[in-house]
């Protein structure tokens, strides 16, 4: 962990500031989420490494998604996911999010998350216990520092292809795009 | 010299003449009562500044008081003479767009009659020819209350004539009663004699002559037959008797007891008496449905408030009392004139029928609205300064009773302000759903209307224009030494 | 002097409110036996938030977290933190009472063209509250203002130091009790959480607030901690002589509000209100009558 | 300039402006605004003058005299700046609207009764143009129809009520010292006994309770301010409510003088204190009423009486700045509140009539202009430092508090955190918040309506900024009554015990502001979304239902709403049921039998024979 290293800070405070403070969206979207509550508490205080749940997606960066992903909660999860301010970043928690897990022939269960929304990183198992989400957010303080945590730019730049995921599975959306498409494709190469 | 018994023979010589111009025409004999009422108020209006300087006394016959019959022409006479005459022509005006169906030729005489009546009431100088007038005054109004010739009509007929006839017997009475004491019949003479009312017969007499003209002149408990007697006429009987008729009763009322019987020790009593009449008229006024019956209602009100004002017996009070027969004369005949074409308009006496007039006849509408602001008292019509006055002069008595009393009246206006404005409301604001073609009252309706509306605004601006009448017509009241003088000489 | 004070009392304003903050969590999180975050993690947090790229509801969303923000720096100039304060004799006390209200009011402005429930209700509880603890508060600052027959905090701060500190002096000391009692309420904290309930109403007024908005929300959260307690501190405390005893002064006052804080579930709303308007306002009541019949 | 003439255009405006509308009602409109801009300047030509000029020979003896100083031109120019700024707003509002010749008739006329009331030298004339002044008010009030006329009734019942008390005032007036002139009337007074002084103090106080609707005296004024149009709410409870406030500041301060009216009182129980008292529950009540008002315009017509309480409280409590404060804060509040009910007006006006604050919401994003004043408006309601209504609800609480009631000054602090309550709600639920489907193409207001709207604004800001503009002439009037004087300056008020410098506050909210904007702006840029795009827990924002505006403070109306009952008017209803059902009982007498009442007459002579024979009373 280098948060007390003061030159790290002067260098690159924004990436610091964004490993250092993972505000996760409190959203229990399957069984996954009761390895949740343990890891923010006295057991293994997560608020150590700056990890909180917070109320809003608006105040988050961090998207734990946690279980098997039904189609109704996959509408959810998808406007959460786009109300959530950039950059953000996704973390699939258990096998379900992976490729279904035990509901993989479910009718109403989605198989593979990241046709939907872009994922930075999985946490395998069924259930992965709560040192596993500090390992994952280990990983993604890796990432992060290599620029590879990089999902919100690449649903803008795919956004197309997401959207028509996205419409295949749940048919009508409520809420228009969220990008112009050509506009996200330009916005994106602009910024590389 | 014009003397004041034209002001009777003109119009009596008059009203006998209109059978014969309705043999030759109809719409003519309608003609008559204006050209008799202009008539005399030319006439009333000529002797004012006279009659200011010093009251007229004319006898009939050529025998002197007390033994002919005598007219006293003082200011109070003739001022209601010519408020009688004003009131008369502005409402043989309007009769003669308004009546146009039934019996009218007769209709006329009666008016006429009833007008010379209540004229002879004010200017006469004794007792019995009081009666006399005073009964051609009734029959007359009996009669025209059952002109329409329906149910109602004729009912409340019947039993203002039964109320009336019985007034009449007790006032004859107590003139009877009079003459045996006094052997004469002459006002000023009877006044000369009377030493005080304590005297058990005196006050018998007394007590039958109030009671009698008590009934014409609307005084709480002997005013029952107003209301039916009011709402049933057609509106220009309605005006004149509301306008007219009862402040005449009330007038002969005071002067008997102001003059004849110089009873000062009775007044404490008819201020009380005037101001139940006030309460209980303008209360009974505020729970009608029935615009007509809520004018008369406020009639009754307002004969309290002017009973009141007299019977304190200032010469302020006695002024403002005065002033308030003026402006209840122009303001009531006013609203019953204009309600008489609404109701027309409508078909229906009921206060909600009147939804929306003031757009279906504007100026009707205004008119009425003129005639409420100045019953109710507010600036600048005419009834803001009588209302003043009557304050103004019982405020200026020490007392706490009359700052108590006085009170009770500024409620009772209170409550006369929200029935009225109660129906200027409907008038106006309250929406109706059908729009109606505007069709406002006949030009000589609304003609006669704005003659009285004109009077109300002028006064009401310039009250000094009739003070003078006014303050000289309560000090002839007051002053019963004076009266006696100038007719006994 | 007063110049630099203009500067000064802001950025002291600024790092007390969030090393209060970040104490707060860490006070939070001893008595929770958790280890809990550095002191220094409302920084990083604000820096994070600062960097991210949020959505505008309109110009009135951005304009009223600033006003907001803005205001609670202006009340901060009223306060003698320790020496004069920069705006003594701009209307004292009675400015500051106003002031304070403007903080608010500005997220309520910013928070209402969000177009959101969670927003208004959470709005609609703040206002509640603030009338829940403002009668008892009115109470204690008007005792003090005619104990002390002035509206001026310095004159109440200096006429403090001649004598004794007026949670020490006889009637005044219910008006402490009572400032003491809602305390946790004027720092939003538990029992009196209920504006920012995250769990039942996603945090109320700050529900769409995300990036910079939400960063100066919380600065702004620190702010109105560092004002409820400098205002303790100065009227009922004697205020101090230099900044580092105000500064130990407040932290007292700190921990003794965070104990309450930890130690209490929330109240509902009318819960709250109840309870404000019952004993902190009989205490602050007696205290009020006390000052206007006896006096000084 | 001639007061004379001045009344003459006013009435005569008044007059010929129905005559107009017969015409065109284009010339109307233009010559309506003429007039009431005619009326303005020539008021302001007075500036600074103090005459009087004899009007009327004798109105019944008593001779009717017009005059002017600081205190009548204060108020004359109040008036007319609002009336013209209420006609200005008219021509939008009322378009299309039938009788308008009526109602701009109506409303030069209750103007010119106005300046006639704060014109007249001597009472009759007062009371002339004050019942004037109240039955063209009653005829505005009815015009809506409906619900209108009930409060028009209300509103002329009470009103009569109380001009009649003022005439009893006047006519014993005139009574005891043969006069009506104010200077005479004065110098009689100085000499009079404190009882008399007092029952004076009554009988007015009544009136001008009654038009400044103090408790218990408010009864009418909720519903008349919410059901008449509202360019007229405008002036109604801008001005015209303020006439009252005159009254009281002539009666007490001109009339009773000082000194006279402090120590005046029945043994330890001092008037004035009492009629601070009032003042204090005429606060408080009010604003928790209206924190509960689901109507824009009755919500508003509630904080206006709390208002009103404030007004009384400064200038009852009798010490030169609380006067000051109460004279500064009737000017302020005629400002915001009368800008305030053009906001609903123009709401009203684009809505169609809708003031429901349920079913409002969101029209910031189509009327921002009106939002931006909106918001002025209740800053300076809420008394927010910078806007006017700071400056004199502040000189009231110092001085409250210096002069040792803590009492009053809670009840007037208090009273603002209700102020916020009320006023939030007004704001949010109008303009903020979702905006319905069905206001998606709204207009923005007029022209007409934003200029009035606009320049009240502005002035809300320039007395908030500049309280030494009003303040000065203010003091001079203070000084005319007999107080010392405040030490003005343009920012505020040099005192030993707390000074008043708003500059101090600008530059530091400027700067504050810039500075936080900086900050602000150097974080990362936002995007702009529609308000379709707002956090609803994942799930799409549904259309027309996302909207907590139903019963706003919820929690705190279980809690209150059993104590705040108004049963002052519950009480007065009951009353005009009692009225109505003894006429009806009365009505009873007349049974319609004819025996009964020959019976009557009988019965009523031999009573009056017996009792003269039995106990010869007479």
């Amino acid at each position: 962990m280098d948060r007390n290293q003061l030159m790290k800070w002067i260098k690159a405070p924004t990436k610091m500031a964004h490993k250092y403070s993972l505000n996760a969206v409190y959203f229990c979207t399957g069984c996954g989420v009761i390895e949740v509550p343990p890891t923010i508490t006295s057991r293994w205080d997560a608020e150590r490494f700056g990890v909180v749940p917070t109320a809003t997606a608006r105040q988050a960066n961090l998207f734990l998604i946690t279980g098997y992903v039904s189609v109704k909660t996959l509408r959810a999860i998808i406007r959460t996911y786009e109300q959530m301010p950039e950059p953000k970043y996704t973390v699939g928690f258990g096998s379900c999010t992976i490729n279904g897990g035990m509901y993989w022939d479910s009718y109403n269960t989605i198989n593979q998350l990241d046709k939907y929304i872009p994922i930075d990183g999985y946490i395998a198992g069924c259930m992965p216990r709560p040192e596993a989400i500090f390992v994952a957010v280990t990983h993604l303080w890796t990432l992060i520092d290599k620029d590879m945590a990089d999902g919100y730019k690449r649903y803008r730049k795919n956004y197309a292809a997401y959207r028509a995921n996205q419409e295949m599975i749940l048919g009508e959306m409520e809420w228009p795009p969220i990008f112009q498409t050509e506009v996200a494709t330009a916005i994106t190469e602009r910024e590389g | 010299m014009v003397s004041p018994v034209l002001l009777l023979a003109v119009p009596l010589g008059l009203a006998l003449c209109v059978p014969l111009v309705g043999r030759v025409s109809r719409r003519a004999a309608g003609f008559v009562p204006v050209i008799a009422s202009l008539f005399n108020l030319v006439v009333s209006i000529r002797l004012l500044p006279t009659v200011l300087e010093e009251p007229i006394v004319a006898n009939l016959g050529g025998f002197p008081p007390p033994f002919g019959i005598t007219l006293f022409a003082g200011p109070v006479g003739m001022l209601l003479s010519a408020l009688i005459a004003l009131a008369g022509l502005v409402v043989s005006l309007y009769a003669l767009s308004y009546i146009k169906t039934g019996p009218t030729v007769r209709y006329h005489t009666l008016y006429m009659l009833l007008l010379v009546g209540a004229t002879g009431v004010v200017l006469t100088g004794d007792v019995f020819n009081l009666f006399v007038f005073f009964e051609i005054l009734c029959i007359s109004s009996y009669a025209l209350v059952a002109y329409v010739g329906d149910r109602a009509g004729i009912e409340a007929s019947v039993k203002y004539l039964i109320q009336g006839a019985l007034g009449s017997a007790l006032l004859l009475i107590g003139i009877g009663l009079l003459y045996g004491l006094f052997g004469t019949l002459n006002m000023a003479d009877i006044a000369a004699r009377i030493d005080s009312v304590d005297s058990v017969p005196v006050f018998v007499a007394m007590a039958l002559i109030v009671v009698g003209l008590g009934v014409e002149a609307a005084i709480f408990p002997l005013n029952a037959w107003l209301p039916d007697a009011h709402s049933s006429a057609p509106s220009s009987i309605s005006a004149i008797l509301s306008g007219i008729a009862i402040q005449v009763g009330l007038y002969a009322v005071v002067r008997m007891v102001f003059t004849v019987f110089g009873a000062s020790s009775v007044l404490l009593f008819f201020v009380f008496l005037g101001l139940l009449t006030l309460l209980i008229g303008e209360l009974c006024a505020f729970a009608q449905n029935n615009i007509k019956r809520m004018l008369a209602y406020s009639s009754i009100g307002q004969m309290g408030l002017i009973m009141f004002a007299l019977a304190i017996a200032t010469t302020g009070s006695v002024t403002g009392g005065l002033f308030q027969m003026v402006s209840h004369t122009l303001s009531k005949a006013l609203l019953f004139l204009a309600v008489g074409y609404m109701v027309y308009r409508s078909g229906s006496l009921e206060i909600s029928s009147l939804e929306g007039m003031g757009r279906r006849m504007p100026l009707t509408s205004f008119a009425f609205t003129i005639g409420v602001f100045s019953l109710v008292g507010l600036p600048p019509f005419i009834g803001f300064p009588s209302k003043l006055l009557i304050v103004r002069s019982a405020l200026a008595e020490q007392g706490v009773l009359l700052q108590v009393l006085i009170g009770l009246v500024l409620l009772a206006t209170v409550i006369e302000g929200a029935y009225f404005f109660r129906v200027i409301q409907t008038v106006y604001f309250k929406k109706e759903e059908g729009q109606e073609a505007r069709q406002d009252a006949p030009p000589m309706a609304l003609l006669s209307m704005f003659v009285f509306v004109a009077f109300i605004v002028v006064i009401g601006v310039y009250p000094n224009l009739i003070t003078d009448v006014l303050e000289s017509g309560a000090s002839e009241l007051l002053e019963r030494a004076n009266y006696i003088g100038s007719v006994l000489g | 002097m007063r110049i630099l004070w203009f500067v000064l009392s802001p950025l002291m304003a600024l790092a007390v409110g969030l090393f209060f903050l970040g104490l707060s969590r860490r006070f939070m999180a001893r008595i929770q036996w958790r280890v809990g975050p550095p002191l220094y993690q409302p920084l990083i947090d604000i820096l994070r938030q600062f960097t991210q790229k949020s959505v505008s509801h309109g110009p009135l969303f951005d304009l009223g977290v600033v006003l907001s923000l803005a205001s609670s720096f202006i009340v901060v100039l009223f306060m003698p933190l320790g020496g004069t304060a920069p705006l003594s004799s701009s209307g004292g006390l009675l400015a500051v009472l106003y002031l304070m209200l403007l903080g608010p009011l500005g997220i309520a402005l910013s928070g209402g063209e969000a177009a959101n429930p969670n927003v208004s209700i959470g709005i609609s509880r703040k206002l509640i509250l603030a009338v829940g603890y403002e009668v008892p508060f009115l109470m204690i600052v008007l005792a003090l203002m005619t104990y002390y027959g002035t509206i001026s905090i310095g004159e109440i701060v200096a006429a403090q130091r001649e004598s004794a500190s007026a949670i020490a002096s006889f009637p005044l000391v219910f008006s402490g009790i009572a400032y003491l009692l809602i305390l946790p309420a004027m720092l939003g904290v538990r029992p009196f959480e209920v504006v920012g309930a995250a769990q039942e109403i996603s945090s109320g007024p700050a529900a769409e607030y995300g990036g910079p908005y939400l960063a100066l929300a919380t600065i702004q959260h620190g702010l109105t901690m560092f004002i409820g307690i400098s205002l303790f501190v100065n009227l009922l405390w004697g205020g101090a002589s230099n900044p580092v005893v105000f500064f130990l002064k407040m932290l007292v006052v700190f921990a003794f509000g965070f104990w309450v804080n930890a130690a209490f579930p929330r109240l509902r709303v009318e819960q709250a209100v109840r309870y404000l308007w019952r004993w902190p306002t009989l205490i602050a009541f007696v205290g009020l009558i006390l000052v206007a019949t006896i006096g000084r | 300039m001639s007061l004379g003439l001045l009344l003459i255009v006013a009435f005569g405006g008044s007059l010929l402006t129905y005559l107009l509308g017969k015409v065109s009602a284009r010339t109307r409109d233009a010559f309506a605004v003429l007039i009431s801009l005619a009326l303005v300047v020539m008021v302001a030509s007075l500036y600074g003058k103090a005459f009087r000029v004899p009007f009327y020979g004798g109105f019944l003896g008593m001779p009717l005299v017009l005059r002017i100083d600081g205190l009548s031109w204060l108020f004359a120019i109040a008036a007319s700046v609002l009336g013209c700024l209420s006609v200005v707003f008219s021509l939008g509002y009322m378009k299309g609207k039938e009788r308008t010749s009526f109602y701009y008739s109506m409303l030069l006329l209750v103007i010119a009764a106005m300046l006639g009331v704060v014109l007249s030298g001597d009472l009759l004339s007062l009371f002339i143009f004050w019942e004037i002044m109240s039955w063209s008010t009653f005829l505005l009030i009815s015009y809506n129809g409906g619900p209108a006329l009930a409060a028009g009734m209300k509103y002329f019942v009470m009103s009569f009520v109380g001009s009649l008390a003022m005439l009893a005032g006047v006519l014993t007036l005139h009574g005891s010292f043969g006069t009506l002139e104010f200077t005479g009337v004065a110098a009689g007074m100085s000499s009079a006994s404190p009882g008399y002084v007092l029952a004076i103090l009554v009988l007015f106080g009544v009136a001008f309770g009654t038009k400044n609707a103090i408790w218990p005296f408010h009864a009418w004024l909720p519903p008349a301010h919410s059901e008449a149009p509202s360019p007229f709410s405008a002036v109604l409870s801008g001005i015209l409510i303020k006439m009252g406030v005159y009254g009281f500041l002539l009666l007490m301060f001109v009339i009773v003088g000082l000194r006279t009216f402090l120590s005046l009182g029945v043994g330890r129980i001092e008037f004035h204190t009492v009629l601070s008292i009032i003042g204090a529950i005429t606060i408080l009540l009010p604003t928790f009423i209206a924190i509960f008002q689901n109507d824009a315009k009755r919500l508003l017509a509630w904080s206006t009486v709390a208002q009103a309480g404030y007004i009384i409280l400064g200038i009852s409590f009798g010490t030169s700045l609380s006067v000051a404060g109460g004279m500064f804060h009737f000017l302020n509040h005629a400002v915001f509140k009368a800008l305030l009910f053009m906001v609903v007006g123009a709401v009203e006006y684009r809505t169609n009539g809708v003031r429901d604050l349920d079913s409002l919401g969101g029209l910031i994003k189509r009327m921002p202009v009106t939002f931006i004043v909106a918001v002025i408006g209740v800053c300076g309601l809420i008394g927010v430092p910078l806007t006017n209504g700071f400056v004199s609800k502040w000189l009231i609480y110092k001085t409250l508090i210096l002069e040792r009631s803590p009492f009053l000054a809670f009840a007037a602090l208090f009273g603002t955190w209700g102020t916020i309550l009320y006023s939030y709600k007004f704001l949010h639920n109008i303009f903020l918040g979702q905006l319905p489907q069905r206001y998606e193409d709204m207009e923005r207001a007029p022209f007409t309506m934003l200029l009035p709207m606009t320049i009240l604004s502005v002035v809300v800001v320039l007395f908030g900024v500049l309280p030494g503009i009003p303040l000065a002439v203010i003091d001079t009037i203070g000084v005319s009554f007999g107080f010392e004087s405040l030490h003005v300056t343009p920012w505020g008020i040099a005192s030993d015990t707390g000074a008043l410098n708003t500059v101090n506050m600008l530059v530091a909210a400027l700067v504050g502001l810039v500075v936080v904007w900086c900050v602000f702006r150097s974080g990362a840029r936002s995007v702009s979304v529609g308000q379709a795009d707002s956090y609803a827990a994942g799930a799409a924002v549904p259309r027309d239902k996302y909207q907590y505006s139903v019963r706003f403070y919820a929690p705190l109306r279980r809690m209150m709403a059993p104590y705040l009952k108004d049963f002052v008017d519950s009480f007065y209803m009951r009353l005009a049921g009692w009225v109505r059902g003894l006429g009806d009982g009365l009505r009873r007498i007349y049974t319609g039998y004819v025996g009964d009442y020959v019976m009557y007459i009988l019965v009523f002579l031999a009573v009056l024979i017996f009792v003269q024979i039995a106990w010869s009373p007479w």
